[in-house]
């Protein structure tokens, strides 16, 4: 029952945040200040205490428990279901729980987002007050929490998509949150588009895995990872494992969500939100979902050395693009947001290595040491009264006006530098490791380049990082303020281009949190000592319950703990402080004290202006990607409007108009015209009337053949069925009896024949005919088989046929006839009626020639009128011969058992 | 008694006087000639009907039935004379090729 | 209440409203409204007793069957499954929200007005539930009337070239359809040796590959027009721009569903062949049409012409999803239709509601509206949402259950090896929607007020609130516990797919004329005397003969 | 069959076909009128020959008492129409109509003119008014009473159709046959650009 209360608590921790979403949204404008705020801070207070006490029971639970850890799991309801077809051909019932789950991860992510959240909205009640939008932003906000916290709960991956989602929602709301000036409002849209695309890689990925594994929850889909590595087919064509078709389409969506190439352009620009919202979507939380999606499947992606080189190559160029962007950058949200995508390359590099638990332990620290660099910016703002922008080269010296925001925004700077003993330089220290690792490791998991190549990365990255974050801070903080606001005095506070001539240190309500964070990026280093020293890497030990490490699948469960000095580690540990120590130098040396830019004058200055142009990406998406598609859009539009719609409308309803104009040309009103055409129709009728039309028609059977006449008024009917010129029926050989029987049957006696025929049998199934008469004349080749000559290779003359009193001979030639028992040796066949032979040997073909005999009927009609007309009609009868002499026996019997 | 009853010839004759009949009404142009035509038609076919009957005379269907078409033939003409009059109102003739407009 | 006569009820309902009102003067505009809102809420609420049947079973309920010209097999054959029934209930849901929400727009010919729409539900129930194809193209093109004169008559500046243009296109398509019924009843007649208009026994037909295959165009044609899908959409912007509020709403919400449902309910069964072998390149249309109505709702400068081109966009799916012929793919194709449903009728009453106010619907006349009317952006951002398909909301569930669908239909029933492929360029469209209506939203409510006119707007009138809100719900509804619905959906989608796997095995090996599987129950079979009626004994014997054949 | 009777029928014969000749050819209608009563009273006398007086009579009283005075009054109120020159509009359609209905009419003629029946002796009220009477009204009464509907619903429609118009009527007729004629024209104009268009996008 103990569970019981957990599980009330897990579901509990998100239902907070989103009823007070939604009471802040729809009442909140009525409501007094005092409320919204106690409600928005209230309730991700008390979240923030139900996570607290949850994951107590986690960390005390933890030992006891199995290798995947205590957890806490929760199912509220079956959300909808899906049958997939399997191969067996029945279905499998997929279920979609609405079910949440805390376990190491996702317990350690649920106390950052609401612990760093409650802390944001604090520092919010200060930073937002005067803002008319106060209870929006505050419903917004906690709509955020309670999306990133389905994100991290989530136990599968619909449950955690909605997260995922909702807080791209989120994120586009509060970019635009000052949804009057036009440009927040459009960042806000690519925000929201960029993560869509994003999304659409991880719906792939999800059905990739879920067709794979036939489950959504992320423990069946991990258990079940090791049968990934079949091959993906796309159509007919395959592409590549299924581990790596779903790692990389879920990669897509990483690279969506946490601002990675080629999808990281939205992030700068989300910096037009407010600066809480950036420091806790846009750097502590949500932008990490994509690294904490990946150590979720991690055992999905360790299946695929493909996917992981990606990321690590991927991730470590957008660290090191992002750097080199930020280094000549000059307003402070700028060059943190470039920090932060640099930062999320740093992760993502971990993650591609290897060193899931290292990659998110950076996300861990960032969340802190980030959220109080972009706190200590917006109090910074707030202090200048600037809500958009602070240009570093137009303040300095805020080091004396602004204290404590100086000290903590100094600690953060260490901290993110990787200043020994800090945590961010634990972090660091942890994925330069896992790099060079991936380097040295004699059976990488991808590739030793690979390794290398994040190795250099990233020390380049980290030495520019260093760089950056101390000429922001000496910039701003030390030296002479410069902004004397008089340039801007007409224009209101709120201008962009007016500083406050005398800014102030913030309240308290922002203060304390800065404090906070700072403390936290000082001291979190503890958790992940480093294990060369024999410290307790409490972090790896924890994170070991829910993510699969690289060691643990190359050397074993503790191989992490027992790799002594090794060369990787120094490689590692000397890169990051030579990177930190440098990069600081540098800056120090540029920057300290000075007002003007000298890193742009020592550059050349292409390239400076390419790197602050932010080398043009944007420009190359408009170009490349964006533009064409609009053009294309718009031409869909316009095509849609005219040549589809005339298509398919306009041409048709003016062919019929055009129609209707022809016949109003015969419709033209007068009588005679119209007279004349009914005399025409009468006229046809009584002809058709007054003139017989016998129509005669029949078939066959055998010997007899059945007629019939066509029905008329008054008809009356003789026959003359060999047409002999003398009536057989009604009364035989008289001249003038007409009778009523329109449709005879008529059995032919072998003397009534007038001619033979020959029937060779078609592939169409019908015959054709020959007509044979005396002189010999050859089968038309066209209706022989393919097989007909003897040998293919000799001359082809075709056979021939004549007829010889009452048989037929056949004469090959060149061509081969036979019987069902084989090919017949003689240069001529003779045969009678109802005789088959086959043309071409037996076992190649089946085309037969059959003779049949030749009638002619004849029919007379006489109508009331007294009006006669007759028709005649040939048909192919077969009459049984009475034979003189049988044509050859063999054959006979041999064609017997083909007709049988 | 084995006396032949030439039916032919009435029905010949109302043939022709029907073709008559069609040909006037077809060829004229003047209203009234069309309506005596169609007078010449129904006529004809009232011919036809009483011949029909003298040869099958146990009942006198073909002459109800003639007569009939003669109490029709006297509504129509009245009718149509009253469209020709009320034509020749509109058009000051009785020319039937003045009256074209019901195409439009 | 008799249950047993509960859909004749259901036809009732409208019919005598449309006595009633046809008997009222038209000057009493508002007694008018009320009477037929009223006969329209008394609709709705009776439709409600259709949830107490057990559609568990997959079969059909509230079935009534009266012969009506037997000769032909012709009967009034009515009955609700899993699958008509929501359609049903959105239709007697969405009619009286439609008309409520014209309640001051419409000013003249209020009765004739009020009397459209009542017919115009009349036919749509009569689709929806008629189990005789001779019924069901009575309803089918019954239901043309009411909605040519409600755009011709109520509509916009183009509202008769509109109008025409709707009429002609579907009763183009239709008069195929007729031609192609006529044929099948032939066919059915050689068969069985009696005349029969009834789908459940239609249903037992093998037809020859090659005529399958020409009947399925025409049914096809019919209902591909109505969908639309994406050559034969073009009717559709002009018919929404040009008609009135209430008239799109029905239209999108409604109207459109009868072509899907005509897929699902009429061409697939019949004929499972053709089906699966043009079904692929149906499905190929309606990804074009997914992409293409997109692009096209893009670049859109009137916000009634984007939601139009954006139901392109959305039946797209709802075909591709009927044609992967799984279950959670077909299951999922009908969610779908409930939500295109929901979503674009809220969002033509929302178009409708600033149309109300400037006459206008240009974005260019618009920008910065979030400031003036908080709520009306709160309603049109949630139901963009729904319609971009965020999770959470309805769109959200379709969307997937469609996809899903699509990529795991590799079997040879379906769409084969093409399933993935298709998969991949129609998720284009989620981001392309969002494209489009985040485009929408932008012009309409960020940025600042560039009109004088847009300061003085007044937000969302009680009424107006009152019309969505159902709506609201349902979209929350549908995206947070959508069990309510598929539940009930989901055997007779699965009978309906076993069926078509089964009657598709049995004419891919003989596909000779015959009939297949057991008729219906003695219930559905036509009374003795009619078949003796039907036609001679000889032609039965042939029938017979060329059923053993 | 008798010979009087067949005297009777030949003489009448000739003269019905002179009569009904007359009436087609003439050129003047008061003249055709005065054919078309010949022509009546010759069927009359056909009838005769075929033993149904009753017949006769009534053809005599209704057509050349009735129809014929009709026409005769209608010719006189319309008196002496203007003539109009012979044109040779609608030439090629009256010649063909004129051949062919010619040769229907000879085709059936000759088809049937030596056709014979055994002649069978009549019931003596054969063609009187007691037996033609007793048929219409026992068998035949609901289509006689039918009849005498349909004359006074012509005599109604006559009266209506063949009224005259008042002043105002006159001219909203006039507007109203120049508003078609113009309408005509514009018809006529628009569906030549049509099909001017069409042709064009034939080019597609």
């Amino acid at each position: 029952m103990n569970e019981l209360l957990y599980e009330r608590a897990l579901v509990w921790i998100i239902l907070l945040p989103l009823i007070g979403a939604v009471l802040n949204g729809l009442l909140g404008r009525f409501a007094d200040k005092n409320l919204v705020s106690a409600l928005g801070v209230g309730s991700v207070a008390g979240s923030f205490f139900l996570a607290l006490v949850c994951f107590a029971h986690l960390f005390t639970g933890m030992d006891a428990a199995n290798e995947h850890g205590a957890q806490i799991a929760v199912t509220a309801y079956q959300w909808f279901h899906l049958s997939l077809p399997t191969f067996g051909g029945g279905v499998h019932e997929v279920g979609i729980d609405v079910r949440f789950l805390m376990d190491a991860l996702s317990g350690l992510m649920t106390l950052v987002v609401t612990g760093v959240g409650l802390v944001i909205h604090v520092y919010s009640l200060g930073y937002m007050k005067e803002d008319p939008g106060y209870a929006r932003f505050f419903a917004y906000l906690n709509l955020f929490l309670a999306s990133m916290l389905i994100l991290v709960l989530g136990s599968n991956l619909p449950v955690m998509f909605v997260g995922w989602e909702g807080v791209g929602l989120c994120s586009y709301l509060l970019i635009g949150f000052w949804y009057q000036t036009p440009a927040f409002a459009a960042a806000g849209k690519k925000a929201f588009i960029a993560n869509r695309i994003g999304d659409f890689g991880v719906l792939i990925g999800m059905f990739i895995l879920v067709s794979a594994a036939g489950s959504f929850e992320f423990a069946d889909i991990n258990s079940a990872a090791p049968s990934l590595t079949q091959p993906f087919f796309l159509g007919t064509w395959q592409m590549g494992t299924l581990a790596t078709a779903a790692g990389l389409f879920l990669f897509l969506g990483c690279t969506g969500k946490s601002a990675q190439i080629p999808l990281y352009v939205w992030l700068p620009d989300a910096m037009a939100g407010p600066t809480p919202v950036s420091a806790l979507i846009h750097a502590a939380t949500m932008v990490t979902a994509g690294v904490y999606l990946t150590c979720r499947l991690s055992p999905v992606f360790m299946q695929s050395p493909v996917a992981m080189g990606v990321i690590a190559v991927i991730g470590a160029s957008t660290a090191l693009l992002a750097a080199s962007i930020a280094v000549a950058q000059k307003e402070m949200k700028r060059i943190l947001a470039y920090s932060t995508v640099s930062q999320l390359g740093f992760m993502f590099a971990a993650v591609g290595v290897g060193a899931f638990s290292a990659g998110f332990y950076q996300v861990f620290t960032h969340a802190f040491f980030k959220a109080c660099l972009f706190l200590g910016a917006g109090s910074v703002m707030h202090a200048i009264g600037s809500h958009t922008d602070a240009d570093i080269f137009r303040l300095g010296g805020l080091h004396k006006k602004m204290p404590k925001t100086s000290w903590t925004f100094l600690l953060a700077a260490c901290s993110i530098a990787g200043v020994p003993l800090f945590a961010g330089f634990f972090s660091k220290d942890g994925i330069l490791l896992g790099a060079s690792e991936l380097a040295y490791s004699p059976e990488p998991l991808s590739a030793n380049w690979v390794g290398g190549f994040v190795l250099v990365a990233l020390t380049l990255a980290a030495t520019m990082t260093a760089f950056y974050m101390f000429r922001m801070y000496f910039l701003a903080f030390t030296g002479e303020y410069r902004s004397t606001g008089e340039e801007g005095a007409a224009h209101g506070a709120h201008d962009h281009h007016a500083y406050d001539p005398n800014p102030h240190e913030s309240p308290d309500t922002m203060t304390w949190p800065l404090i906070i964070l700072a403390a936290g990026a000082v001291s979190l280093g503890l958790l992940g000592l480093p294990t060369e020293w024999h410290l307790t890497n409490w972090w790896q030990g924890w994170m070991g319950h829910s993510i699969a490490s690289v060691h643990a699948a190359a050397e074993g469960a503790e191989g992490a703990e027992e790799s002594g000095l090794t060369i990787a580690y120094w490689t590692a540990l000397a890169s990051g402080v030579l990177a930190m120590a440098v990069g600081i130098g540098a800056a120090y040396k540029l920057y300290y004290n000075r007002a003007d830019d000298r890193f742009r004058d020592a550059m050349p200055g292409r390239l400076y202006q390419l790197m602050a142009d932010k080398w043009r990406v944007d420009e190359l998406y408009q170009r490349v990607i964006l533009g064409p598609l609009a053009g294309l859009a718009t031409f869909v539009g316009w095509i849609d409007q005219t040549f589809v719609d005339m298509l398919l409308t306009r041409i048709p309803s003016k062919l019929a108009l055009l129609s209707g104009f022809v016949a109003t040309r015969i419709q033209n009103g007068r009588v005679y015209a119209y007279g004349a055409v009914m005399t025409v129709g009468l006229a046809v009728v009584s002809w058709f009337f007054v003139t017989p039309h016998p129509n005669l028609e029949g078939q066959a059977e055998g010997a007899t053949a059945h007629f019939e006449a066509a029905a008329g008024m008054g008809y009356a009917y003789r026959w003359d069925f060999d047409s002999d010129g003398t009536w057989d029926a009604p009364t035989q050989g008289s001249e003038e009896g007409f009778g009523a029987e329109r449709s005879p049957s008529h059995e032919y006696a072998f003397s009534a024949l007038r001619g033979r025929v020959l029937l060779i049998a078609q592939p169409d199934g019908d015959d054709a005919r020959v007509l044979v008469t005396e002189e010999p004349r050859p089968l038309p080749a066209s209706l022989l088989p393919a097989g007909w000559m003897e040998d293919p290779t000799g001359d082809a003359t075709l056979p021939s046929v004549r007829l010889e009193g009452t048989e037929i001979v056949l004469r090959r030639n060149s061509a081969v006839f036979s019987t069902p028992h084989g090919a017949i040796a003689d240069e001529e066949v003779h045969l009678g009626i109802g005789d088959h032979v086959i043309v071409g040997r037996p076992e190649t073909s089946r085309t037969d020639i059959a003779v049949r005999g030749l009638v002619e009927a004849t029919v007379e009609v006489e109508n009331a009128f007294g009006n006669r007309a007759h028709e005649s009609l040939e048909l192919v009868v077969n009459v049984p011969p009475e034979r003189s002499e049988p044509a050859q026996a063999r054959l006979t019997t041999a064609t017997d058992e083909v007709l049988r | 008694m084995a006396v032949e009853f030439p039916i032919g010839i009435y029905i010949a004759l109302a043939s022709a006087l029907f073709g008559i009949g069609a040909v006037g009404f077809l060829i004229r142009r003047n209203a009234l000639i069309q309506l005596m035509s169609i007078e010449l038609m129904l006529n004809a076919v009232n011919v036809s009907l009483v011949a029909f009957n003298r040869a099958h005379p146990e009942t006198q269907a073909g002459q109800v039935f003639a007569f009939f078409v003669i109490a029709v033939a006297a509504a129509e003409a009245a009718v149509g004379l009253a469209i020709v009059i009320s034509l020749y109102r509109l058009k000051q003739t009785v020319e039937t090729d003045s009256a074209d407009e019901l195409r439009y | 209440m008799n249950s047993d006569h509960l859909l004749s009820l259901l036809l009732g309902v409208p019919a005598l409203g449309a006595f009633v009102v046809f008997f009222m003067p038209r000057q009493w505009a508002r007694a008018l409204r009320l009477t037929s809102v009223g006969f329209m809420l008394a609709e709705l609420g009776l439709s409600f007793s259709l949830l107490s049947a057990d559609y568990t079973d997959g079969g059909y309920h509230f079935v009534e069957k009266v012969s009506w010209i037997e000769t032909w097999g012709i009967s009034y054959h009515l009955g609700v499954d899993g699958i008509s029934l929501w359609l049903v209930l959105l239709t007697t849901l969405l009619t009286p929200i439609a008309l409520f929400v014209s309640w001051t727009s419409i000013t003249t010919k209020v009765k004739e007005y009020a009397l459209s729409f009542l017919l115009l539900e009349l036919a749509m129930l009569g689709a929806f539930i008629s189990l005789d194809v001779f019924l069901f193209y009575v309803f089918w093109e019954l239901m043309l009337v009411p909605m040519y004169f409600i755009i011709g008559v109520w509509g916009g500046p183009e509202r008769v070239y509109a109008a025409v243009k709707f009429f002609i296109y579907t009763m183009v398509g239709s008069l195929l359809m007729l031609v192609a019924i006529l044929y099948l009843v032939g066919a059915y007649h050689e068969a069985s040796g009696h005349y029969s208009f009834d789908l459940l026994e239609l249903r037992h037909l093998i037809i020859p590959r090659a005529t399958q295959i020409w009947l399925f165009l025409a049914f096809i044609l019919a209902f591909a027009i109505k969908v639309p899908m994406f050559p034969f959409h073009t009717w559709l912007p002009d018919a929404h721009t040009q008609a009135p509020t209430g008239g799109s709403v029905i239209l999108a919400a409604v109207m459109l569903k009868l072509g899907t449902y005509g897929f699902l309910r009429f061409a697939m069964p019949l004929f499972p062949l053709a089906s699966q072998l043009i079904g692929p390149t149906i499905a190929l249309f309606a990804i074009i049409g997914i992409i293409y109505g997109a692009w096209a709702a893009w670049v859109q400068k009137d916000a009634k012409k984007l939601v139009a081109y954006s139901s392109v966009s959305h039946m797209g799916f709802i075909a591709l999803g009927l044609f992967s012929m799984t279950n959670h793919g077909v299951n999922g194709s009908l969610l779908q239709m409930l939500n295109h449903g929901v979503s674009t009728g809220a969002l033509f009453i929302l178009v409708g509601v600033i149309y109300e106010r400037r006459h206008t619907r240009l974005f260019s006349e618009f920008g910065g509206l979030a400031k003036v009317m908080p709520w009306y952006a709160l309603f049109f951002v949630v139901v963009s949402l729904s319609s971009i398909g965020l999770p959470g909301t309805n769109g959200f569930v379709g969307e997937f259950m469609i996809l899903v669908g699509t990529f795991t239909s590799n079997a040879e029933v379906g769409f084969g090896p093409w399933g993935r492929v298709f998969t991949l360029f129609a998720a284009t469209g989620v981001i392309f929607a969002a494209v489009y209506m985040l485009h929408a939203v932008l012009k309409i409510f960020w940025g600042p007020i560039t009109h004088k006119a847009n300061e003085t707007l007044k937000d969302l009138t009680f009424r107006e609130v009152a019309a969505l809100l159902p709506l609201m719900a349902l979209i929350f509804w549908i995206g947070l516990y959508p069990a309510t619905f598929l539940d009930r959906s989901e055997d007779a989608v699965n009978g309906f797919v076993q069926d078509f796997n089964a009657k598709y095995e049995a004419s891919k090996s003989d596909d000779s004329l015959r009939l297949w599987g057991e008729p219906e129950a003695p219930a559905d079979a036509p009374p003795a005397d009619a078949v003796a009626q039907g036609d001679d004994a000889p032609s039965v014997a042939a029938a017979a003969a060329g059923g053993a054949r | 069959m008798s010979t009087p009777n067949m005297v009777l029928l030949i003489v009448s014969g000739l003269l019905a076909l002179g009569g009904a000749l007359g009436t087609v050819a003439a050129n003047r209608p008061l003249r055709a009128a005065v054919a078309l009563l010949v022509n009546i009273v010759a069927l009359s006398g056909i009838f005769l020959s075929l033993h149904a007086q009753f017949l006769a009579m009534v053809q005599l009283i209704v057509y050349a008492g009735a129809v014929v005075v009709l026409f005769v009054f209608v010719i006189m109120m319309v008196g002496a129409t203007e003539k109009v020159p012979r044109t040779l509009r609608g030439l090629t359609p009256r010649t063909l109509s004129l051949v062919l209905m010619s040769l229907v009419a000879l085709m059936l003629v000759f088809g049937v003119v030596y056709v014979a029946m055994p002649a069978q002796d009549l019931p003596e009220d054969y063609g009187t008014v007691m037996g033609l009477g007793a048929v219409l009204f026992t068998q035949a009464a609901l289509p006689f009473e039918m009849v005498s509907i349909t004359l006074t619903v012509a005599i109604v429609g006559a009266l209506a159709v063949g009224r005259g118009r008042t002043p105002k009527e006159a001219e909203a007729a006039k507007a109203a046959e120049a508003a078609r004629q113009l309408e005509g024209a514009e018809r006529l104009a628009e569906e030549r650009r049509i099909s001017a268009e069409v042709s064009a996008h034939g080019g597609h």
